[in-house]
């Protein structure tokens, strides 16, 4: 680039300064060490007087807390955790808890991202409005609105318990409890089931490769896609009835004033995932149609000129150059449903900001240590993303001189 | 110091909660009001004569101590519990006890519970990050029960989601739930349960270091106190100037000049008694048994009718 | 040596006609739009199945089983009521100006009127004095707008920011956001851009560090962590602890749009810069920022909406903004009703996504009408 | 207009069977009248080049004739097969016609060789072995076998072109089209793509090309079409057309291209 | 190499003061070595062609003579100016340079009158006034003032161009380089460029011209230099270096180029 780098380049003619002056390395080196000058004295300034602070406060600071037993209770864990648990761990739970909702999250967002975005460039004018109507309206709202919107309109609604929402077909219970439904609790032989499970996605990777094979061999084409699916469905039930239905179902009992048995998802945990969701989903959509609209039309008519059917092309030519505009801004918003997990805060789902920036916090007041800890972890996550997309950038640059 | 830095800028900073009834709480027309508000402005009249020279900073429970200790605020009185780590590991320190309560249970009458001894298994809400929280996690493990934690930062969130039947229980210091309680849908259909699970002394505090400014903090509670005991109200205060009393003299300053070791005007207990009355007027204004909260002394009695509240003498 | 067998010449102009009936007409669009292939007929007969079955319950919940008028709860407590739309317009006042006091109200409107005689014009393209308008806008009505809203002076009531709140406060921080993070976000893009390591690396962490973190512990470390940075004594409104958040928040997000700008520009626009013997600043300043941040428009827009709906954030640090006054309103016994909540919140989503909507298609049409430079 | 086999000055033959036929042709885009009655026989072994200004409908009429675009009036047979809406029949006509772009439209993340393997695999079901070896043979013929693996954003402008007419000839089209090939190149690589354009033409391939090429067209083509607003205006055997144009916007045309 | 004030074929004069020296020039883009030793004298009022193989370094020449790009080793001196690290030194120089892209790079976000006032009033300080008359004086130089008001994106490509050449001229320059002027335009607007480029040349100014317009070369240039590799492989009078060109390189370009 011939981008002048002659940074500050200031006129003022006929002054006889000394020639340096005009020198962009000299010059360049001048501004710099002012730069840093400026930083250094700004990040000393803070730290000292964060410690003066702190000192004069005689607060308690360092990372020793983290050994600490928490002493409270939190409602939702992956992992073990009781009162007598450390505040590290009470740490582990909330990053756990931010990732089965950054996980679950994602993965709704996409497919329904997906959906919408194909939608609205479908040939269909209704098809193609209300998509369109789904996401002007789900994208410019706040997400914390969406949220709070979910969680205290609508799930704060429903009946008690007892009144609960029977789906008797499921077994499972809608209150304002939350979505109870029963647990399967795998038998004597079902691991059986399991390795049926994954043979059967072998086999369907097998049969897809001899496929490939097959078609470039011969030029004939095979049905992968239906035959896959009816391996993978079909296989694990096959071995799930041989080994006589080894698997029980623990259906939840309202015992005293709450279900017990099944596995409860809690209505916070339903809020957050629907607002992510439903938020995300928006600009999933927006991204994939840019994605699917920068592969000129040139392509498709090249492809059309070679005899291609409107289906192959789209398969073959649009979709895997789509895929290259579509993943990084994809990844980006994959981080953002990932950061917007901490409204958990709102509406009280445990999550890695409400467990640790919040109870934590508060119990050992130690403010710094604290925030310190909750930002490393989230500019981990975006550094993480940062790498992968820098990676699959390298990867997929369509390749030039 | 603390004292000069209030006096320059003309008013003390005080920090309440965002909204409890009795306690600190802004009525209709935005002037706050409440227990925790008048013993701000019982300091404020210490300092400048006036109860008016106070501003008020309304904190969410994770705002509490930083603001105290980053010295947004110069007196911390939001029903906070007087606890050994807070006294001496995040740089503050309480000036007395302004209000003996316990933590207690509220449930709604329909779920038919009588006792906290039969809440196996529920769904309790609680404030985040208070000792609420701790106290509630210790008696249900030393119960041998369990139970389901529903925690929200904001004390109106967890209000909200007591009241739409998200939990079974709620629980927090009881003058907070008689004051909650207020604030549901339906008061009636709540009660609270008998038991008392903890001890909590609720206090202001005042940053570490600062000896003058935590004198002035614990004297202006304890003149209340006194002049309680000795029978001075708002109203009688100029009269009482003249009493005979010896102890009375010294704590209005007609005797001795024992405002000057606090930096304080001799007069300064005249000052705070017309400012808000003494600590049994403040007591029955906001949460006493003519307000809706309608508690009764109890252990915030004074300690001559059988109560907790003891002030040391002034001499 | 013509060859007569294939030579033509035409002897008259053919005149355009006009096209045939049956490829324009209302029957002809049904036609390609919705019944173009069995395929597409099928879509939009579910498509319109589902459409049918949801919008009559959504409809009657905000319009036709709504409830307009009341004094109190009792007029929403009905079976099958509604939206109680009586609830909004009872605590309307509170929903634009917080707890602003009633007689000084005035003010606020005063400088809601001031922003949008700067702002109009600004936004059409036509209305000619745009850097006069500039002007105003970047260093007139902030003056105007911060006297005029905290009080102090000339005779007028102080107010403090504590009091402020509703539509009030969201338009304050997105303003502010927007007004501070534009400058920012030039001169951290540029230092991105720059040769110079120091200058380069320091702008890169700090964008990326704003980037990496939610907003929300921005706020929090804002709001619990800021005066634990200052010298002891010096603190600050809390509001403005979260505008400085936000600011700094909002910058990073704008500098990587305006670097977007900055890289689209091409190499031979520098070039041309440079061969006419401009500076490094001057050909930034006449030559490739107007056409970066002109680029760039659609990108700086939507980091205002998402400024604007990051605004509600700041309820979580209790600054009540539009979303945190109405929430706040839940609680007031004399309207709590099963449907308050949901009225309140698509009350308060009403307003966001005017705001955002409209933004969102102003930058389209800037988008379009802008376009002198890169189309015939 | 001609109707009988004939030889042009360079030694190719043209038989007499038709090729393409167009019959009336009228288009619109909306309201605009872009094609006006376009009649036009192209016989077997034809070579025809079409030129005249920007917009007259140069690039929209050999479109139509693989339907890349729908003409509303008039017909149009491509070796025997007219196109309607029919998707079957569309395709087969796309089968026998090859089509190369101004912009190459190479598939950016196919290898040249994956480029022009496709449409065999794909289209003709041929086995990949079989398709790749007929790529190789045609990536031969134009002369950049050696490129075989490399991606198009590797190959300069020429070569991308080259590659472009290699894949249509993988199809083993009847009929070739070319929309302004040469135009979007730097000087130097015109003539290579010329030069294999020039060898196609002598293997008696029907070819209907847009150019402003007009050593090309003098060298090769049978025929010079002039189009002007959407019509044919004049068309002629090259010498003639160049030396006496007889209508005045040819001639205008003609004076302002060749200074 | 010529060194002595002479006359052009159309009856131009040249002086014999230098304009630009470039001695020993040496360039390297990274391990690539585009500029190789090249030592060039022009002289006050000569019109010099440069022409060579794509990537040759024509471009990368031309560039270094207002130092859009920085040579490594050897001397370039203009107009008495020797280019070293110095920004004041490297603005004069500039100031005394025309130049004209390829791609024209107007500033797409002013007006033609804006485009050329620009630098005038924000370099040589002059009055907005006194500069859009100079400016309007250029504009009917190329035959376009009627153009003022409107944008780059309103014109054609040769209209564009002329501005590009009008807007260096407001500069006032000594010396005007010119890389590819034409080769991006469409074959009908190159010759109204070219025609402004003779119309310069015949005033006298000192001209480096990129171009592979042979025609333009024949006209007006008192010398053709072929580049290849990064030197220069040939220099000559023009119709000497068409006619009769001495190296083989030379030979085989023009043929490619001629063809
Ligand atoms: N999709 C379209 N919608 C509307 N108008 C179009 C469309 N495609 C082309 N046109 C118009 O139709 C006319 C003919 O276009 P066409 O591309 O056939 O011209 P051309 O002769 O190939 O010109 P060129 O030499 O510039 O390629 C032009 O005026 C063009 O603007
Ligand atoms: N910024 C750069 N970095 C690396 N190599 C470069 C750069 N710019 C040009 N080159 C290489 O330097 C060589 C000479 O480039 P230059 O643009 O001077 O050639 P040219 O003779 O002008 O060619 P053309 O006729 O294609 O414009 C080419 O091989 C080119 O790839
Ligand atoms: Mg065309
Ligand atoms: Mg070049």
């Amino acid at each position: 680039m011939a981008v002048q780098d002659d940074a500050g380049q200031t006129r003022s003619r006929g002054a006889a300064l000394p020639a340096f002056v005009y020198d962009p390395v000299i010059r360049g080196y001048i501004f710099q060490a002012l730069m840093a000058i400026l930083i250094v004295w700004g990040a000393y300034d803070i730290i000292s007087n964060t410690i003066a602070n702190l000192q004069r406060a005689n607060i308690a600071s360092g990372f020793g807390f983290l050994e600490n037993r928490a002493g409270f209770e939190v409602s939702q864990s992956l992992i073990d955790y009781s009162s007598d648990s450390s505040y590290g761990d009470a740490y582990l739970v909330g990053l756990l808890n931010t990732l089965l909702i950054a996980v679950l999250g994602i993965f709704f967002a996409t497919i329904v991202g997906f959906v919408m975005g194909i939608a609205r460039l479908s040939p269909n004018w209704l098809l193609r409005k209300v998509a369109t109507v789904y996401v002007e309206i789900f994208r410019n709202v706040p997400v914390l609105l969406q949220l709070l919107f979910w969680y205290k309109a609508v799930l704060a609604l429903l009946p008690s318990p007892k009144q609960g929402i029977e789906f008797s077909w499921l077994g499972a219970n809608l209150s304002n409890r939350g979505l109870i439904v029963p647990r399967f609790v795998p038998e004597e032989g079902f691991s059986v089931v399991t390795i049926a499970f994954v043979i059967a996605i072998v086999a369907t990777f097998l049969v897809a490769r001899w496929a490939k094979a097959r078609q470039m061999a011969t030029g004939q084409p095979f049905h992968t896609f239906w035959v896959g699916l009816a391996i993978i469905i079909g296989l694990p039930l096959l071995a799930f009835l041989v080994m006589g239905l080894p698997m029980s179902i623990e259906t939840p009992v309202l015992k005293g004033f709450n279900f017990q048995g099944g596995i409860a998802l809690k209505p916070e945990f339903l809020a957050l995932l629907l607002g992510l969701t439903i938020y995300t989903s928006t600009y999933i959509a927006e991204i994939v149609r840019a994605g699917i609209r920068a592969v000129s039309w040139g392509q498709s008519e090249a492809a059309f000129a070679l005899g291609l059917r409107p289906g192959l092309t789209t398969r073959l030519v649009i979709i895997p150059q789509a895929m290259r505009v579509i993943i990084p801004p994809l990844t980006s918003q994959y981080l953002n449903l990932t950061k917007n997990s901490s409204l958990a805060v709102a509406i009280g789902y445990p999550d890695l900001v409400s467990v640790f920036s919040g109870t934590v916090l508060n119990q050992t007041g130690q403010a710094v240590e604290v925030i310190i800890i909750t930002m490393a972890t989230y500019l981990v996550f975006s550094l993480a993303t940062a790498t992968f997309m820098n990676w699959f950038n390298s990867r997929m640059r369509l390749v030039e001189r | 110091t603390t004292l000069d830095d209030v006096k320059k800028k003309g008013f003390v900073q005080c920090g309440v909660s965002t909204g409890l009834a009795g306690f600190s709480n802004p009525d209709d027309k935005g002037d706050w009001t409440g227990l925790d508000v008048d013993y701000c402005r019982a300091v404020a009249s210490a300092v400048f004569g006036d109860p008016k020279a106070v501003k008020f900073s309304p904190l969410s429970a994770k705002e509490r101590f930083t603001a105290l200790q980053s010295g947004e605020i110069d007196v911390l009185s939001r029903n906070t519990t007087w606890t050994m780590s807070r006294d001496t590991q995040m740089g503050i320190v309480f000036a007395g006890v302004t209000y003996y309560d316990g933590q207690g249970f509220m449930v709604p009458k329909s779920l038919g519970v009588t006792s906290a001894k039969d809440l196996d298994g529920a769904s309790v809400c609680v404030q985040q990050g208070t000792t609420t929280e701790l106290n509630l996690t210790d008696y249900f493990k030393a119960s041998g029960m369990t139970f389901n934690p529903v925690v929200f930062e904001k004390l109106d969130e967890v209000n909200a989601a007591y009241d739409s039947g998200r939990c079974d229980v709620y629980t927090t210091d009881s003058s907070g739930l008689y004051a909650i309680r207020l604030t549901m849908s339906n008061p009636d259909n709540h009660m609270v349960l008998p038991e008392i699970i903890s001890k909590e002394p609720l206090g202001p505090s005042v940053r570490q270091g600062d000896e003058q400014w935590f004198a002035i903090a614990k004297w202006v509670y304890y003149a209340l106190l006194n002049a309680e005991e000795m029978g001075i109200t708002q109203a009688n205060v100029e009269e009482m100037k003249s009493s005979e009393n010896p102890n009375v003299k010294r704590l209005l300053g007609v005797d001795g000049n024992f405002g000057e070791s606090i930096g304080l005007d001799a007069d300064w207990a005249v000052k705070v008694i017309k400012g808000v009355g003494n600590y049994g007027e403040i007591f029955e204004r906001n949460v006493g048994k003519n307000t809706p909260l309608g508690i009764a002394r109890g252990l915030n009695a004074l300690w001559t009718e059988g109560g907790l509240q003891y002030a040391p003498p002034i001499r | 040596m013509a060859n007569s067998a294939i030579s033509y010449v035409s002897t008259a102009e053919i005149p355009p006609s006009p096209p045939p009936g049956n490829a324009i007409g209302p029957l002809a669009w049904v036609r390609q739009n919705l019944f173009a292939t069995p395929a597409n007929s099928a879509t939009t007969i579910i498509v319109g199945l589902l459409v049918a079955w949801y919008l009559p319950p959504i409809l009657n919940f905000l319009f036709f089983h709504a409830v307009w008028e009341g004094e109190g709860r009792d007029a929403c407590v009905v079976e099958g009521a509604g939206a109680c739309w009586a609830f909004v317009s009872a605590k309307f006042g509170q929903f634009i100006y917080g707890r602003y006091p009633d007689p000084e109200r005035w003010r606020v409107n005063l400088v809601f009127i001031l922003f949008a005689a700067g702002l109009i014009p600004i936004a059409i393209p036509k209305v000619p004095y745009k850097g006069l308008n500039a002007v105003y806008m970047l260093a007139v009505f902030p003056v105007l707008a911060f006297f005029l809203l905290t009080g102090g002076y000339f005779g007028l009531e102080p107010v403090e920011t504590a009091l402020w709140g509703g539509l009030l406060v969201t338009l304050v921080v997105a303003v502010t956001g927007i007004a501070a993070s534009l400058p920012l976000g030039i001169l951290l893009a540029l230092g991105r851009q720059s040769k110079l390591p120091v200058i380069k690396t320091a702008s890169v962490i700090f964008i990326e560090f704003w980037r990496g973190v939610p907003l929300i512990t921005v706020l929090f470390m804002s709001s619990v962590m800021l005066p634990l940075f200052l010298p002891p004594g010096t603190n600050f409104d809390k509001l403005l602890r979260a505008l400085v958040g936000v600011a700094l928040f909002s910058s990073a997000y704008m500098a990587e749009v305006i670097r977007g700008g900055l890289q689209a520009i091409p190499k031979g626009q520098y070039e041309g810069a440079a061969a006419m013997a401009l500076g490094y600043w001057q050909s930034m300043y006449l030559v490739i920022l107007p056409q970066a941040l002109k680029i760039v428009i659609p990108g700086i827009v939507n980091s205002f909406i998402a400024l604007f709906k990051d605004t509600s954030l700041v309820l979580i640090i209790g600054i009540f903004d539009l979303l945190g006054i109405v929430q706040l309103n839940f609680t007031d016994p004399n309207w709590s009703s099963p449907v308050t909540p949901a009225t309140g919140y698509i009350f308060a989503a009403f307003v966001f996504w005017i705001f955002c909507f409209s933004m969102s298609r102003y930058s389209m049409f800037v988008e379009q009408r802008l376009d002198t430079g890169h189309k015939r | 207009m001609s109707s009988v086999a004939s030889e042009t000055p360079s030694g190719m033959t043209i038989s007499n069977e038709v090729a393409i036929e167009l019959i009336g042709v009228n288009k619109w885009y909306g309201e605009f009248h872009v094609l006006r009655d376009i009649d036009l026989t192209v016989y077997r072994g034809e070579r025809i080049v079409i030129c005249g200004p920007s917009g007259s409908g140069k690039s929209t009429m050999i479109r139509s004739i693989n339907r890349l675009e729908e003409h509303q009036k008039g017909k149009i047979v491509v070796d025997g097969i007219e196109l309607t809406n029919d998707l079957k029949k569309i395709e087969e006509v796309r089968r026998e016609v090859g089509m190369v772009f101004q912009h190459f439209n190479l598939f950016p993340h196919l290898t040249i060789l994956e480029n022009c393997t496709l449409a065999p695999i794909w289209v003709r079901k041929m086995p990949k072995k079989q398709a790749e070896e007929i790529a190789m043979t045609y990536l031969e013929r134009v002369r950049i076998p050696e490129q075989a693996n490399k991606y198009p954003g590797q190959l300069s402008g020429g070569q991308q072109q080259r590659v472009a007419i290699a894949r249509s000839l993988c199809m083993n089209p009847k009929i070739m089209l070319f929309d302004e090939p040469t135009s979007a190149l730097d000087p130097e690589m015109v003539k290579e793509v010329l030069d294999t354009m020039i060898g196609l033409a002598e293997e008696g391939m029907t070819m209907l090309c847009v150019t402003h090429e007009m050593g090309f067209a003098r060298q090769v083509a049978n025929r010079v079409i002039f189009m002007d607003r959407g019509q044919i205006v004049e068309q002629n055997e090259p010498n003639a057309f160049f030396s006496n144009p007889q209508h005045e916007r040819t001639q205008l045309f003609l004076s302002q291209i060749l200074h």
